[in-house]
């Protein structure tokens, strides 16, 4: 892939000088970034340096933390995310989320897929409804391995086809950007590489924002990364530019101190 | 009949409302494909909610001031020189007649003619007010309906609005804790208030001898002092936490560590048991098997016990406690972590030394905790006490001999034949107010432990 | 819609007594409801009784003794105005002790010295020294000195303390030269080795009998009677408790039950006046009556119509 | 290991291992004997006191009863008619009239009829004085045939065979309970009424059957063998009910709004130690508030199982929302998480995911805090519930008492030797409801936990 | 370094025909492997393969697990170690275990790693502990950073840190083996590079078996690799021939499928 393909990606993201406090720790130290659309941008840095809480500003996750403090301003398709009369839910709606572990709710596999749609009123009725489902799964790459059982528990799918149920469960809604927090971490190799190349589908009709701690990973899934350290961005480019070039002198010792 | 009627049009409006406001929001949606805020279902909610909260409002105040406003209607409805004639009996008496009369019960005997019309009157009364109410609640309900249906539309947060209520029911339903203990407190505080009126505070909270004159009077009260009382209690509470923490620590032990999950699953429900029995039942058991085998085992030994004293409470209060020290450490056992006993394990260590090194100092907290609710409990015990203690308020430190507790008190002065305008009653509110205190330190304290620990470990 | 059960409350001697009334007024009054009756002790009950006048206070207090002058004060500051006292037979009370054991021919002197705490020997006080009955008097069987009374919660304890224990103590006489305070401390203050003091009921001065065959117990006389499988009655100045001998006054240690009536409530809760008719019927609390057979000592039956004739003309005071 | 390295450190140090390890499993055994000891103990107290009751109690469900044929003597009965429905205007006059009938029946002396039997089932020329011949039943007869007269006035100048309880000192003589060598002096019973029972035993007379009377009567203090634990089990109910419906709907909202609404300060602090405290508060003080509040301001009614479920509910509510807030503190923030990722409000999150995760624990939860408030005395005992009713409850508002109230006051009755039994009885009855709601939570645990 | 460096080996452990039942799941078939002296054997394969459950049960922490049941024979230094008069004691001081999450004790950093030599009594007086734990704690490379606050709790210390502490805790007890179980997965790669340092020193006096989900940390860090899938043990050797010319198809595939 080339990645000319993406420089001029319209922006779907801005974030300015975002800072973060759990308590009396800052944890963010004025973030700035641009994020495009229809592209995996891809977080790493090593263990503590703020990927997930960066991450987690940008659906507001954070409100759900006690003791956390969000500074700055984050804007989406240029609306202030944090504006007092915006509705969470109704963002969180736009920007969905897939975690670490995979965390499937303990209800049937489409009654996982359908939850989305359904608290936000999507599906008119059941045909509706069934519609959204199948072709969410379908499009995580899921449908065919489960079509039999879509009322079996989704909790006792493997940890892979887990991750691949979150993932469609957060299409569902129909959101524009998804998050993804090392979705990979809890599986086996198989099974990051079938997420790996359904995120690659993926990017053609959502923005992704990927942490992920392993750089072969962030090197094959994405067009843009951003390096953290210590709470701070230390450099932001093309992943290509990243992996071959890193301007910074942290960049590179991350990059050349161990690799996996 | 009437409460039927008027659930009926309730649940009418309830669901008329509902209906219309769930309707309004599916048609905004079928519209333009504009983004509508809130799903149909918050939108019909919410209408019923307006409707609702002020037809149940009306209703109330009909219902908190109805009967008094019937009773001085119907006393305006009989003539003056009846009126004067009746004492307050008489007066009962006749408006229950009336009353009958106007239901169509119908009265045996005599009816007096001005008895008939008032009837007949209070009759019409009832079902013009009756009507009067409903159609008000109604008109107030649908006022508010109107008002929420009109408000519908895409950007109304229809469920913003109905979440916020229930967030407040919830809040309605912790504030239900407070309000106990302010009641309790309240219901304490002006009777013990009344009490240290007759008594010094300093001869009750210093004072080392007990011996209230119950047929003294507030001239001559005796003496309230409270040390013997609570010296008992804390020996007793002491003798019984001797007795429940081991056995129910070992336990709870044995249960999560060592034992099959069979054994596990019936023995623990078995020995919750303890738990339910009436305290009273283990009070007898006491006074009659476990007193009297005390005195007769401390007599082999040569020792002097009295077949009712500290000990035999505090040893069958011990018995009764256990289910609280086991089954709380065994579920607080359970919860540490896994890797810890492996850690453990892993480094040679046998099973009880994994457990007493390990996961024991890791549970610590979540058990101290347990202990500290099963002193409560053992301090506020009553019935035991009552009936195993000896009932003797004398400070002294011997186990062997009989004690008496500050529950024991509160109960032999509250439902005994006192005065109770007299110190001698008063004081088992003074006792109850100290109990209170007491408990509310212990468990402040118990909080700043497992804080610090919590604090020390994570 | 007033409440249309009688509720009593009170007094636990008279809570059986008051129960079968109950049961039985029900029985003959069909139109009425089975009267509610609580216990929670004379205090208790009074307390209750003089919360005011409504549906949610007792109508009845039964009580072990008379109101007092201050309980009086409290109810008429409640609204409580109309208090009408009825008194409706006697309490014997006994000593007993296990069945098996020897007789016991007990006077109050000889009760005295077993439980107070300093007696009189050669004119002086000293800490009590008998730990056999025999030591007090050699009339008295050779047994260890236990003696199971009432707590001081208990009505029964103002009687033991006043028939009993100051008779006991009148006799005894006290050496010269002790201050009021003296004095005083001297009649009511008890030796804790021997005397156990029961703030439950009879079953536990009972049960207390059985663990300790040599306890001597305080009892009602109706319990007495209802436990000679048991018990032994001991003889006091030589007169045996009977209800014959109680209710001729010959035994000394006694005392008259009575049960309070809220006259406001007459009239206003149903059957109230009906009831205290009955339980003072003849059939009832009388000689021969229901209550005899339960263990009541009744009263004269002139004294009992003043009773009923000064509660009936009550309203008027 | 090779010989070589014997002397090596590594060597010393297995060497050190090894000789400790016969002490360390010493103290294993010790332990783990401890623990086994501790929990036999745990049990043998249950055992203990299981056998205890049992040996008391099972002989109360066995009652004494007498086979009599009655007969409604005119003689004795003398009665006018009974008033017919139709003769009347309103129905007021219609209850007046039949209640004056009723009047006039009651006044009369019922004893010559049981009397009359039971001397007509005695052996001919049996010399018994009426008294010592009516002390053999029990003295709810009289009642008893007089309700069934009431009920069917054609009775009169009938003679139908009816049961009638033996008294309860008839039941003591004859189940032993009393010992049957005392001299006549000990004896409740005179010796002619002893004989006649002896002789009404051999005849079948008297027969013994399951004392069905302690499930369908109400407490009685002038009859003690007819004396019965419906009124006090109906209370109960009564009571549970309440606390049901109250407790755990607030203490489970309660729970919610502290740990997943309210935001974490010094009132969150306040309330949490509050409701820690009101945990352990005595039960009796409880009361007090029960009488002062619900009794004195509220004008609830005294007596009624409504304050006493009120006041056993604020009890339990602390209890309940203890464990509840346990419960959901339990669940994984994975799961909340994934929830409010999707775009579920606090509430969805809450009623959708975090409560059906956590409902076995929040029912078991329930259940053994609404078991703890069954047993509950002290309480009761200052709203007027340790009281004599002779009545089953209809609604909350009735006058009642409870089931532990009930063996309480059986405990205290002077007949001793027949409510010993008795009172074993109540409490094996309070124990079985007991045992029946800990199973309950157990199974519906299981079953929900396999579902889950 | 050269692999032939430890072909020559003496083999310490020996596994014959070794399978694993949890309840009625078969999670070992038939596992048989020699594992070298002082060198590094590296178990590798997808997640559930079965990797965690042998290396338990060569010091019978599945003894612990219930339900679990081991067939077959494992020998250390030729004694069999389930044999019914061996002492489980015994056995796991001279075969310790590092776990995959670093799990110390919530005690002292001193008492974390005095508790092997206390309960095992090797330590005669205070002194010889206390030379012990130093010994320990600077075998694990961690003494320089905590001497100043030994007696502060071992909870306290970051992630790669706790790791070393119970590297020391393991190493304090004199074992023969070490047995580690993914012990950098939850370390950031600054973290993992100083634990694979410390194994290649470890390596030279003790007997180390690691499982881990990362290829590139087997290759780096270990002498010998095995390969496990679904409950077998599909390939074993030296690791650079395992890397580099996989016998078997299943290892290759996995191997090649996707790295890291
Ligand atoms: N809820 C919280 N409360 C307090 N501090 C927190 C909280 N969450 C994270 N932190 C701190 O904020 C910093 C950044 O954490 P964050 O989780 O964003 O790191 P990360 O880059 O995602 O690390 P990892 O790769 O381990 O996931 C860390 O120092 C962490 O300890
Ligand atoms: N305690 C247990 N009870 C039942 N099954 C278990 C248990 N532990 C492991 N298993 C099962 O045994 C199989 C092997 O598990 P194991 O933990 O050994 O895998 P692993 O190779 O270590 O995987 P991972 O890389 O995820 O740690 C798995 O299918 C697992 O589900
Ligand atoms: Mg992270
Ligand atoms: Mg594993």
């Amino acid at each position: 892939m080339n990645p000319t393909d993406f420089v001029d990606r319209p922006i779907r993201l801005t974030a300015r000088d975002v800072t973060v406090h759990y308590g009396p720790k800052q944890a963010l130290h004025g973030i700035s970034i641009d994020i495009p659309d229809r592209a995996v941008t891809s977080f790493i840095g090593p263990s503590g340096c703020g990927k997930s809480t960066f991450l987690r500003c940008i659906n507001r996750m954070n409100d759900t933390i006690e003791g956390a403090k969000v500074g700055g301003r984050i804007e989406l398709d240029g609306q202030d995310i944090y504006a007092p009369d915006l509705d969470v839910v109704e963002l969180r709606a736009r920007i969905g989320m897939v975690f670490q572990k995979p965390n499937p709710f303990p209800k049937s596999i489409y009654e996982n897929v359908a939850y989305g749609p359904k608290i936000h009123g999507i599906a008119r009725n059941k045909a509706d409804m069934d519609e959204i489902v199948i072709s969410s799964l379908r499009k995580a790459g899921l449908f065919e391995e489960v079509k039999d059982r879509l009322n079996e528990p989704g909790t006792g799918l493997s940890g892979g086809q887990q991750q691949r149920l979150c993932i469609a469960r957060a299409i569902a809604v129909g959101p524009e950007v998804i998050l993804m927090d090392e979705p990979c971490s809890a599986l086996d190799p198989i099974a990051t590489a079938i997420i790996e190349e359904l995120i690659d589908e993926l990017r053609e009709n959502y923005t992704i924002v990927i942490v992920t701690h392993s750089m072969q990973q962030a090197a094959r899934v994405s067009q843009k990364t951003a390096f953290f350290h210590l709470g701070n961005l230390i450099e932001h480019g093309d992943t290509e530019d990243i992996f071959t070039n890193p301007v910074n002198k942290q960049t590179q010792d991350y990059i050349m101190g161990r690799i996996g | 009949m009437n409460a039927l009627i008027i659930a009926a049009v309730l649940l009418v409006l309830l669901g008329v409302s509902y209906q219309s406001g769930f309707a309004k929001s599916r048609g905004l949606v079928t519209a333009d494909g504009v983004k509508v805020h809130s799903r149909p279902q918050y939108h019909g909610s919410y209408s019923a909610l307006w409707t609702m909260i002020p037809a149940l409002a009306v209703l109330l105040l009909w219902f908190w001031f109805g009967a008094g406003i019937t009773r001085s209607y119907t006393v305006g409805l009989l003539p003056q020189d009846v009126l004067l004639s009746l004492d307050q009996t008489g007066l009962n008496a006749t408006l229950t007649r009336i009353n009958a009369l106007a239901t169509g019960y119908g009265v045996a005997g005599e009816v007096a003619p001005y008895e008939q019309s008032a009837g007949e009157a209070l009759r019409s009364f009832n079902f013009l007010t009756f009507a009067g109410t409903l159609v008000l609640a109604v008109l107030a309900g649908g006022a508010g309906f109107v008002y929420a249906r009109n408000r519908i539309s895409a950007r109304l947060r229809a469920r913003n609005s109905v979440e916020r209520v229930i967030g407040l029911l919830l809040l309605a339903c912790s504030a239900v804790a407070i309000l106990t203990t302010v009641g309790i407190v309240a219901s304490l505080v002006t009777e013990a208030f009344k009490f240290f009126t007759f008594i010094n505070p300093i001869d009750f909270f210093f004072g080392t001898v007990w011996a209230p004159n119950n047929a003294g009077g507030a001239a001559n009260p005796g003496k309230y002092g409270l040390l013997p009382l609570l010296a008992g209690t804390l020996m007793i509470t002491a003798i019984a936490m001797l007795v429940a923490v081991p056995v129910g620590l070992m336990a709870a032990i044995y249960l999560s560590q060592y034992a099959p999950r069979q054994f596990r699953a019936v023995a623990k429900p078995f020995i919750e048991i303890l738990a339910g029995i009436p305290t009273i039942v283990f009070g007898f058991f006491a006074l009659v098997t476990v007193g009297p085998f005390l005195r007769d085992f401390g007599a082999l030994l040569g020792l002097s016990v009295n077949a009712t004293s500290a000990l035999t409470a505090g040893v069958v209060m011990g018995i009764m406690i256990i289910p609280f020290v086991s089954s709380l450490s065994d579920d607080i056992l359970n919860q540490v972590p896994r890797t810890l006993r492996d850690g453990a394990y892993g480094l040679g260590a046998t099973q009880s030394e994994t457990i007493r090194n390990v996961l024991l100092p890791a549970a610590l907290p979540g058990i101290v905790g347990a202990f500290l609710l099963a002193v409560s409990r053992a301090i506020g015990e009553t019935m035991i006490v009552v009936l195993a203690s000896g009932n003797s308020p004398v400070l002294r430190g011997n186990p062997l001999e009989p004690v008496s507790t500050i529950t024991v008190s509160i109960v032999n002065q509250l439902t005994g034949d006192t005065d109770f305008t007299g110190p001698q009653s008063l004081v088992g509110f003074a006792l109850g107010l100290t109990l209170f205190v007491v408990t509310l330190c212990l468990n402040i304290f118990a909080l700043y432990i497992v804080r610090r620990f919590r604090e020390q470990y994570e | 819609q007033s409440r249309d059960t009688i509720q009593v409350a009170g007094s636990s001697t008279v809570l059986p007594f008051a129960s079968i009334v109950a049961e039985e007024f029900s029985a003959s009054f069909p139109e009425f409801k089975t009267p509610v009756v609580g216990s929670g002790g004379t205090g208790g009950g009074l307390s209750q009784f003089c919360e005011g006048v409504g549906d949610n206070t007792i109508d009845i207090a039964n009580a072990s003794r008379q109101i007092r002058d201050g309980e009086r004060e409290a109810c008429t500051a409640a609204g409580v105005t109309d208090i009408r006292e009825v008194q409706f037979g006697f309490d014997g009370i006994v000593f007993a002790s296990s069945a098996n054991g020897p007789d016991f021919a007990l006077t109050p002197l000889q009760v005295y010295k077993a439980i107070a705490a300093q007696v009189v020997v050669d004119g002086a006080l000293v800490d009590n020294p008998y730990t056999n009955w025999s030591e007090i008097d050699p009339s008295l069987p050779d047994q260890p000195i236990a003696l199971a009374i009432p707590a001081s919660n208990h009505g029964t304890r103002e009687v033991f303390q006043e028939k009993v224990v100051s008779a006991g103590f009148e006799e005894a006489g006290a050496p010269e030269g002790l201050s009021e305070e003296e004095l005083e401390a001297a009649e009511t203050t008890f030796r804790q080795d021997v005397v156990i003091e029961i703030s439950g009921d009879y079953t536990e001065t009972l049960a207390r009998l059985n663990s300790d065959p040599n306890t001597v117990g305080v009892f009602g006389l109706s319990f007495y009677e209802q436990n000679t499988d048991t018990l032994k009655v001991a003889t006091v100045d030589g007169v045996e408790p009977t209800k014959a001998t109680v209710a001729a006054g010959e035994y000394p240690v006694s005392r008259p039950l009575f049960f309070y009536v809220k006259g406001q409530h007459i009239g206003v809760i149903p059957g109230l006046e009906e009831y205290v008719q009955y339980f003072l019927s003849e059939g009832v609390s009388g000689e021969g009556g229901i209550l005899e057979a339960a263990g009541l000592i009744p009263q004269p039956a002139e004294t009992t119509a003043e009773i009923l004739a000064s509660f009936e003309a009550g309203a008027a005071q | 290991m090779a010989t070589d390295t014997l002397n090596s450190p590594g060597a010393a140090r297995a060497r050190a291992v090894r000789s400790s390890l016969r002490r360390r499993h010493l103290s294993e055994q010790i332990f783990r004997g401890f623990g086994i000891l501790a929990i036999a103990l745990a049990l043998g107290f249950v055992v203990l006191l299981f056998v205890d009751v049992f040996r008391k109690g099972i002989p109360a469900f066995v009652q004494s009863n007498l086979h009599l044929s009655v007969t409604f003597d005119p003689e004795i009965i003398d009665v006018s008619p009974a008033p017919a429905r139709n003769g009347f205007a309103t129905e007021a006059e219609f209850t007046a009239a039949s209640l004056a009938w009723q009047r006039e029946v009651a006044l009369l002396n019922w004893n010559q009829v049981i009397e009359a039997s039971l001397r007509q089932a005695a052996p001919a020329g049996t010399d018994i004085d009426s008294r010592t011949l009516l002390s053999i039943a029990e003295t709810n007869a009289r009642h008893q045939v007089r309700e069934m007269f009431v009920a069917n006035p054609t009775l009169l100048g009938q003679t139908v065979e009816i049961d009638v309880l033996a008294s309860a000192n008839a039941a003591n003589w004859i189940k032993g309970n009393i010992n049957r060598e005392l001299g006549d002096a000990q004896q409740q019973l005179a010796a002619p009424a002893r004989a006649l029972i002896d002789t009404f035993v051999d005849n079948g007379t008297i027969s013994n059957g399951f004392a069905w009377s302690i499930f369908t009567n109400v407490d009685s203090r002038s009859a003690p063998a007819a004396a019965g634990l419906l009124g006090a089990f109906a209370g109960t109910m009564w009571m549970m009910l309440i606390v049901i419906v109250l407790a755990v709907p607030i203490g489970v909202a309660a729970a919610i709004y502290l740990e997943e609404f309210a935001p974490k300060s010094r009132l969150t602090d306040l309330i949490e130690v509050n409701i820690n405290n009101l945990a352990a508060v005595p039960s009796i003080v409880f009361g007090l508030l029960g009488a002062a509040v619900f009794i004195n301001w509220f004008h609830l009614p005294i007596s009624a199982p409504i304050v006493g479920g009120l006041v056993l509910t604020l009890m339990t509510l602390p209890t309940i929302i203890i464990a509840t807030r346990g419960a959901l503190m339990g669940v994984s923030p994975a799961l909340r998480q994934a929830a409010l990722g999707m775009g579920a409000s606090r509430t969805q999150m809450v009623f959708h995911h975090v409560l059906p995760v956590t409902f076995p624990s929040i029912l078991t939860a329930t259940i053994l805090g609404v078991a703890h408030a069954l047993g509950e005395t002290a309480p009761l005992l200052l709203i007027g519930m340790k009281a004599f009713v002779a009545s089953v409850p209809a609604t909350p508002l009735d006058q009642a008492t409870a089931l532990p109230v009930q063996i309480f006051l059986w405990q205290g009755n002077e007949n001793r030797n027949f409510f010993e039994p008795r009172t074993a009885a109540a409490i094996m009855v309070l124990l079985a409801v007991m045992i029946l709601l800990n199973g309950v939570a157990i199974f519906l645990r299981s079953r929900l936990e396999k579902r889950a």
